[in-house]
């Protein structure tokens, strides 16, 4: 998503603005179970707006149905917690009619994955300037525990008490192979500097900023990703001067591979899973149309709307 | 097959007609209205003549109704039964309000196209056929044999059969055989029905004037040629006399109206999928509402289509979604949402054939439950159901305004009888107020609640994104004043009394529905939708037979306008006329108790108690005031005999 | 707060249960029935102490009906009035066939948990309270102003408030504050109610059999030092009898019946996407369908779940899916297809409240509307509700045997008072022949007509891939006996015709329902589903005070019973009481012409012409029978005054 | 899809089964337009029936609504034409349920790119042992000219009359992009000896073989691929010896690649759109387990049913 001050208007006086700290874009006491990674990006998000010191008012979260979704209840903003699934056609309605607001898409991996894939797909293509949030946990977690997409090939659920039937769906390559496709990165909660400025990044791309974040369900899924969680080393991270810059991870994260996020194929071969988890930017294109400035609309006063019509009557005129 | 026939005076002025084909003396019958109709193979351009046809007789002041008639396939095989692609004519002196009975005057291609209407009943049994002339002697053996065919079994009516040779006359000015047909049938029929030729020229120039003047002059040449054909070799010729109109009028279908009836009610944007017969609504849209500052959007899919709209209308604008039967379906979950959320949403649905996908491009009023009652819990909203071409621009407006006044979801429902019907209505008198946006975005006092609901009334203020002090999350889970969630019982109730009371004050502002005929008497047909024209003829008729029948007809299905239980006391009976299914008495198995009813009678039965008879076909075909007529007959003479 | 107490013998008892409270003095009330239930944070364990003791009561050989007590967040914050999460336990010497009405006492395991209860009004005005002692004390000062400021809201009803130290009890055998607690308190219950110690060890030692034996033993360690606590300190304890019971039973909640149900009719495939709280008939299903030979599919939405199973059924199989509300209005353009292919299919919905997504954990009886009529076109299709956890098993057996015979959808409207009420009732008879496949693969004669309709019933026969002779393509457009697409009038007729008439003939199949109470009188209630039990108590309450009131309770919606209206014609008044929303009259704007009523009522009306009225609730929870008591009496006190 | 006869039934003589000729497998006269494009896949199709002698009884088509939808009322065989989008759902109940039956699909490419996206997307994962026929007009053709999601930018039509918004979504890259993908092919009407080719290869793998036809539809896209159509110079098959193998298309095509299908990376970028239509096998593994199999079902007989829901009601017995 765009900056939306030009950085020209940098050197108006803060004064001229009200001020927000991170915490006054708090709106209620988040519900979420203790340990649930869904704190983290919330945390993350909310850095992030006062970083941006986006105005509440013109700041939308829109989300579906789940653990996740609740999110928009708790953030200072306008926001829409619609139906599972359909947060994607919710936002696009907004962001198509009201291109200055700033909006965010927050969804689960049932909710983005599985009941909205259509959405997620055509969102992919439309390239709107939205940041979206795909919160990862491999599992339903609202419903207690049923597959998802993600959730691991053999994983015991309650839908699948045998252990998951499919190989876990790589939101990543999928979202990568949409024509039109322009931010796709992945990061995870465990790692807090990384998700900020992962979302930092998305924020500030033009376009369809696709992050998937994986999310830690401790009641849930609890142990899907200790490997990456416990050590370091099971990371790896995407890294190159114009990807995602998150400063003292060096030291830590010993994996890196170096790749250029405007390599598509590269990005697309990087997304496939392999024995680590990669996070960071994988592909980013700024250069795609947004469907909102294609569609950006005329403004006309009523009068001449009136006097159009009219003229539209005199070709179905007797 | 029918024996009314109103265009012509009965009995003599018919064999009057006969006499003259007879003799070959030519003679002018004067006809208070007729029923014209032309059909050809798809891609022959038989719509195009009738729909000039059309035009220019509204233009000349005669009340006229056209409806398309098309084949199923995109294009089909030629010379087929299911190939039939064309137009019917009905116009009169008077204001024309339906197709009408059956056609009077038919204009065909080939034997095949008119056996398909001859199949359908379409076609009056004295109907006079100009029928091209070239099957009967063709060179392919099969050919012959299928005009042949056709003709044994269609000679069970009594049609006046005159042979054109059409595509023989056509070849003298165009080289493709394919192509001017149409525009020589047009000229046969300005010269039988004496339309005004320089209308006919300024209507061809205006549809080909992206194209080279060439065509313009072809075109003409080929009507002249057609009139002179005429008036050389048919020796009748009928007078439909047409009246001076004061005020300015326009001609157009419903989907038109429609678009148009949107664009005048400022909505600013529309989402939508493809799907017939609701198609060219949006078709029309996408055409002119970018010069308007709106848009239309194409989802990916309907359920998407009802999600960007309500996004859009969260965000403040005038939402609109159109869609037929299927995509409602789809739309369903979305719907529901817009009534917990209270956001403002206008949803067409142009009613076609089924259920699943049924019949695509035909007419039916039965999704008047699902519209009623589709969505899971209690979902209060409003449904309407416009009944003329003008009503269907009309009903725009007064969706949004309602739309926005209550926050609610209003359903429009028309169908594919207004859908690609043609009518001249009164041209609308626009209001700038209209075009108004719903707010702007001045902040809001501190502490405003999202649903301020006013206890009594269930009226809340609306806010929008944009709007300082005002940051609320919607949310379609049950919830309180503040939108949060919530699981209490009273604020369940709350929020369900809320959103039902709205219909309730709704309901409090709307008049009682207007009785056509006696406000007493012995039947009241109940309709609504597009059968009014149909139903009220009928009605008419049967009262020109002193027969005690009125008629009613319903704008609004939700809320019920008020009065009706007081007006159906007036009648000892009363009986819906509805294209929708019920079963029907005496059929095996079916008893008074099991029997299930038109939609409407069921809805009516229920609000008014009232002992409600209903006859309904689903022929995939508007009403026949004919058909009516004798429905009330018969249904009066059952009563007479119980 | 209501002062109806059946469960203790009323007035004297009461005091004399104050007495010995006062006093001091050990004493045992004997009891027809009580209600208990136990409340904890969400992890504390509430719901096992609970089931252990439902269903040692059942096993002892009395009534019970056991509620389950949820909170709306997977893990709420703890100590929170949002955050309450147990079981309640309704059980007596009879059957008990609803959760009744007021707690007579309660286990608490703090104070907030407690608040939240009394707050709903869950808690009888002298309900005997076993709360946690240890917050009035707690170092965190803000604890025992919460205990305090709760205590004194409480104060307003006459509870019985037993102080208990839980924690502290439970310390002395384990070492985690947060477990072994819900033990120590089912050892109390079992103390007070003298429940069977050897059945609730057995039951322990089921529960843990995966654990090592140790788990098994500190339980049982726990249960033992709760029975000896509450034998000290306690100064009363209940006499609930329980009868010997001949024939064999089961005791189960009602998503699992309706699994088993499934198994049993021979349902061989589900697909599904999860919903709550329709997900547990599918996790039962998942944990054992396939050692059936069967297979539950979890589709990528609710579309897909339902043309899976369509898919299924299509090719032999016998197919359900199972969903709640927002599921199924997603499946609506599915479901039309089902009907429209003549496709038997069973959909069960679990009904929980709306609109929307509403309240997804909470009862409603809200989507009958929906499901009778949610389809554009006229769709028929048959709808039945159970009314008991028996009846979700056995109505799966009849669901398949209508869908199969007649090529029908069947619609099985269940509810989450059903999905988690646990009840016993007699061990089901098994029939081999449920098991049969629907078809065999053998080869169909030439010729064969995938819709050889019985043009008296309605009725063909079904054939599937496999079939010599039989290829045909199934069309959800309009079609002939071929299954040929046809946009005749004749055809569209003739298919709606014959799929109506199905219904009619399985309506001639039905039998009157049954009237509970005498034959006429002052007021009829009506009933469906889930309410049975609540009304059926209520109206026996009211017969017992010599009300002429009777009951009906309904189990086919679509098509309805026979011999309705000449039941309704027996009783002055009739009344239909639902969990789902009506307006009341009274209310601001609110009219007897505009009134929306329940949804039986209001179909009931269309049905009968009968002037029925409703006394409908939506709190999320299921009705009272003292709530719906007190309807009655003033329903009818309003009828005496009119 | 795999062969449903195994080899050394070969053996047997032909005289044990019905044979079927091409035209057997016609079931009524096919009412598309003339020069459609359905006609020649139709054609393909019948010609390999015939080839697999595939028993009419034992085979199933599914479509959903479209033009190309029609498709199964046009084959001897059984057929379900469902609802607009929803074919592989249905396709999906009948081949887990029926893994005997041969079972093709046929949709649009409104029908399987819009409406149908999340099907399409989650059966490439659920890998199903069916053969899957997108005909790719490049428009929505029954309904009469609106743009669907593979129609060109700027392309007019009647949803968009001043040119398609948004650049095609391409199909193939979208498949490839998903986790499971197993077979992922492209041919083109106007070369019926590639196309039967293709589906001959797509009918003999054993998974979910996604077949992309580009469909001439002369009505409302008569131009999309004229200039592949009219040189073959603007066509560039790709080749190789685990390839598709259409014998004496050498001498008229010239512009091959040689693409290992057993590579994803190169699949997915001979995949992307470039100046020439690119016809062939992008990607095949034949390795990935079918969902159907993972699902196979035990067989019981009824008397044992009884009695395993004996034991069930043991463990809720009072
Ligand atoms: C139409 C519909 N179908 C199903 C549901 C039930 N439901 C609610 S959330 C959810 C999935 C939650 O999983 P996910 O999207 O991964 O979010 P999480 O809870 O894990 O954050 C489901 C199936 C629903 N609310 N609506
Ligand atoms: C639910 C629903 N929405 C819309 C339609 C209308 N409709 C029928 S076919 C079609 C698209 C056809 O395009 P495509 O899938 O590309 O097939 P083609 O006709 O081009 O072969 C549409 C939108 C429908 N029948 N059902
Ligand atoms: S269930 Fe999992 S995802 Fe949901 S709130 Fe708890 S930890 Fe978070
Ligand atoms: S419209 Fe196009 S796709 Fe449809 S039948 Fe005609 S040519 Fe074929
Ligand atoms: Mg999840
Ligand atoms: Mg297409």
């Amino acid at each position: 998503m765009s900056v939306s001050m030009p950085s020209f208007l940098n050197c108006i006086s803060d004064d001229d603005f009200a001020h927000y700290e991170v915490d006054d874009y708090q709106k209620c006491v988040a519900k979420w179970c203790s340990g649930c990674g869904d704190f983290g990006a919330l945390n993350a998000t909310k850095r992030l707006l006062a970083k941006e010191q986006l105005q509440p008012e013109n700041t939308v979260f829109v989300s579906g149905i789940g653990c996740s979704s609740r999110f928009p209840h708790y953030v200072n903003s306008y926001g829409f917690h619609g139906i599972h699934g359909r947060a994607l056609p919710i936002a696009t309605g907004v962001k198509l009619t009201r291109p200055e607001l700033d909006v965010f898409v927050v969804m689960g991996d049932g909710d983005c994955c599985s009941i909205g894939t259509a959405h997620w797909i055509h969102a992919i293509r439309y390239n709107m300037d939205m940041t979206v949030l795909l919160l990862d946990n491999n599992i339903y977690g609202l419903t207690k525990k049923q597959t998802s997409p993600t959730t691991p090939i053999g994983f015991s659920t309650n839908t699948m008490p045998r252990g998951s039937y499919l190989p876990p769906l790589n939101p990543l390559t999928a979202t990568l192979g949409v024509s039109n496709a322009s931010f796709v990165a992945q990061t995870a909660d465990w790692i807090p500097a990384h998700m900020y400025a992962t979302l930092q990044a998305a924020y500030e791309h033009k376009g369809f900023s696709f992050v998937r974040i994986l999310q830690r369900c401790p009641k849930f899924t609890p142990d899907v990703f200790t490997d990456a969680v416990k050590n370091p080393d099971n990371n790896e991270l995407l890294v190159h001067e114009n990807g995602i810059d998150a400063p003292g991870l060096e030291k830590l994260f010993k994996n890196r591979i170096i790749h250029d996020p405007k390599d598509l194929d590269g990005g697309r071969h990087y997304a496939e899973v392999e024995n680590r988890v990669r996070l960071g930017l994988f592909y980013r294109n700024g250069e795609l149309p947004c469907y909102e400035d294609t569609r950006e609309v005329v403004s006309v006063t009523a009068a001449e709307k009136i006097q159009k019509i009219n003229t539209e009557f005199d070709r179905y005129a007797v | 097959m029918t024996s009314s026939a109103p265009a012509l005076a009965k009995g003599e002025a018919k064999s009057e007609l006969n006499d003259s084909l007879d003799t070959g003396a030519k003679k002018v019958f004067c006809v208070p209205e007729h029923t014209v109709e032309i059909i050809a193979n798809s891609g022959e351009g038989a719509q195009k003549c009738g729909q000039i046809f059309g035009s220019v007789s509204a233009k000349m002041g005669n009340g006229v109704w056209t409806v398309e008639i098309i084949p199923a396939e995109i294009e089909p095989p030629p010379r087929h039964v299911t190939s039939t692609s064309g137009n019917l004519i009905r116009f009169g002196t008077e204001q024309i309000t339906n197709w009408g009975d059956r056609t009077k005057l038919a204009v065909a291609f080939n034997e095949q196209v008119l056996l398909s209407r001859h199949r359908l009943d379409s076609l009056d049994d004295e109907c006079i056929i100009l029928v091209e002339d070239m099957w009967e002697n063709h060179d392919d053996e099969n050919i012959r044999k299928e005009w042949a065919t056709a003709m044994e079994e269609m000679s069970s009516a009594n049609y006046r059969i005159v042979k054109v040779p059409i595509e023989e006359e056509s070849l003298k000015i165009v080289d493709n055989p394919h192509h001017g047909k149409n525009m020589f049938a047009l000229g046969m029929l300005a010269e039988v029905y004496q339309r005004d030729l320089d209308l006919i020229k300024k209507q061809i120039a205006n549809i080909f004037r992206r194209k080279p003047a060439k065509v313009t002059e072809l075109n003409i040449a080929l009507v002249e040629l057609g009139i002179q054909w005429a008036r050389e070799n048919l020796d009748f010729q009928f007078d439909v006399p047409a009246k001076v109109h004061e005020e300015a009028r326009v001609v157009m279908n419903g989907n038109q109206a429609t678009a148009l009836g949107a664009i005048a009610a400022g909505m600013e944007f529309c989402a939508m999928y493809p799907i017939t017969p609701a198609t060219s609504v949006s078709h029309e849209l996408c055409d002119i509402i970018e010069s308007y500052g709106g848009m239309v959007h194409q989802a990916e899919d309907e359920i998407a289509a009802a999600g960007v709209a309500i996004g859009a209308s969260y965000a403040g604008k005038v939402a609109l979604t159109v869609t037929s039967g299927p995509g409602m379906a789809l739309k369903t979950e979305f719907m529901a949402l817009a009534v917990m959320t209270e956001m403002p949403l206008v949803l067409v649905d142009v009613q076609r054939g089924g259920p699943s996908t049924g019949l695509p491009t035909k007419v039916e009023q039965s999704d008047l439950l699902a519209a009623l009652y589709g969505q899971h819990g209690d979902a209060p909203r409003v449904v309407m159901a416009p009944a003329t071409i003008e009503d269907c621009f009309q009903s725009m407006i007064t969706a949004r305004r309602i739309a926005e006044t209550f926050r609610t979801l209003v359903i429009v429902l028309t169908d594919a009888n207004l859908a690609t019907g043609v009518q001249q209505f009164p041209r609308p008198q626009l209001d700038e107020r209209w075009q108004e946006a719903p707010l702007d975005l001045s902040a809001v006092p501190e502490g405003t609640l999202p649903y301020d609901w006013d206890h009594s009334t269930g009226l809340s203020r609306r806010i929008i994104p944009g709007q300082a002090n005002g940051q609320y999350t919607v949310t379609g889970l049950a919830h309180d004043e503040f939108s949060k969630v919530s699981y209490e019982p009273e604020s369940n109730e709350l929020g369900c009394n809320m959103r039902s009371r709205k219909l309730a004050v709704f309901q409090s502002t709307l008049k009682p529905p207007t009785v056509v005929g006696d406000e007493e008497g012995d039947l009241l047909i109940v309709g609504w939708g597009s059968t009014r024209g149909a139903i009220e003829e009928a009605v008419g008729r049967a009262r020109a037979d002193k027969l005690k029948v009125s008629s009613c007809h319903l704008t609004f299905m939700s809320p019920l306008e008020p009065g009706l239980k007081e007006i159906f006391s007036r009648f000892k009976r009363v009986m819906t006329v509805e294209i929708n299914y019920s079963d029907r008495l005496g059929d095996p198995y079916i008893t008074a108790e099991n029997r299930r009813l038109g939609q409407m009678c069921w809805l009516l039965r229920a609000h008014t108690l009232v002992d409600i008879d209903c006859w309904t076909r689903v022929p995939g075909q508007p009403l026949r005031p004919g058909d009516i007529h004798n429905a009330i007959v018969s249904h009066l003479e059952n009563g007479a005999a119980s």
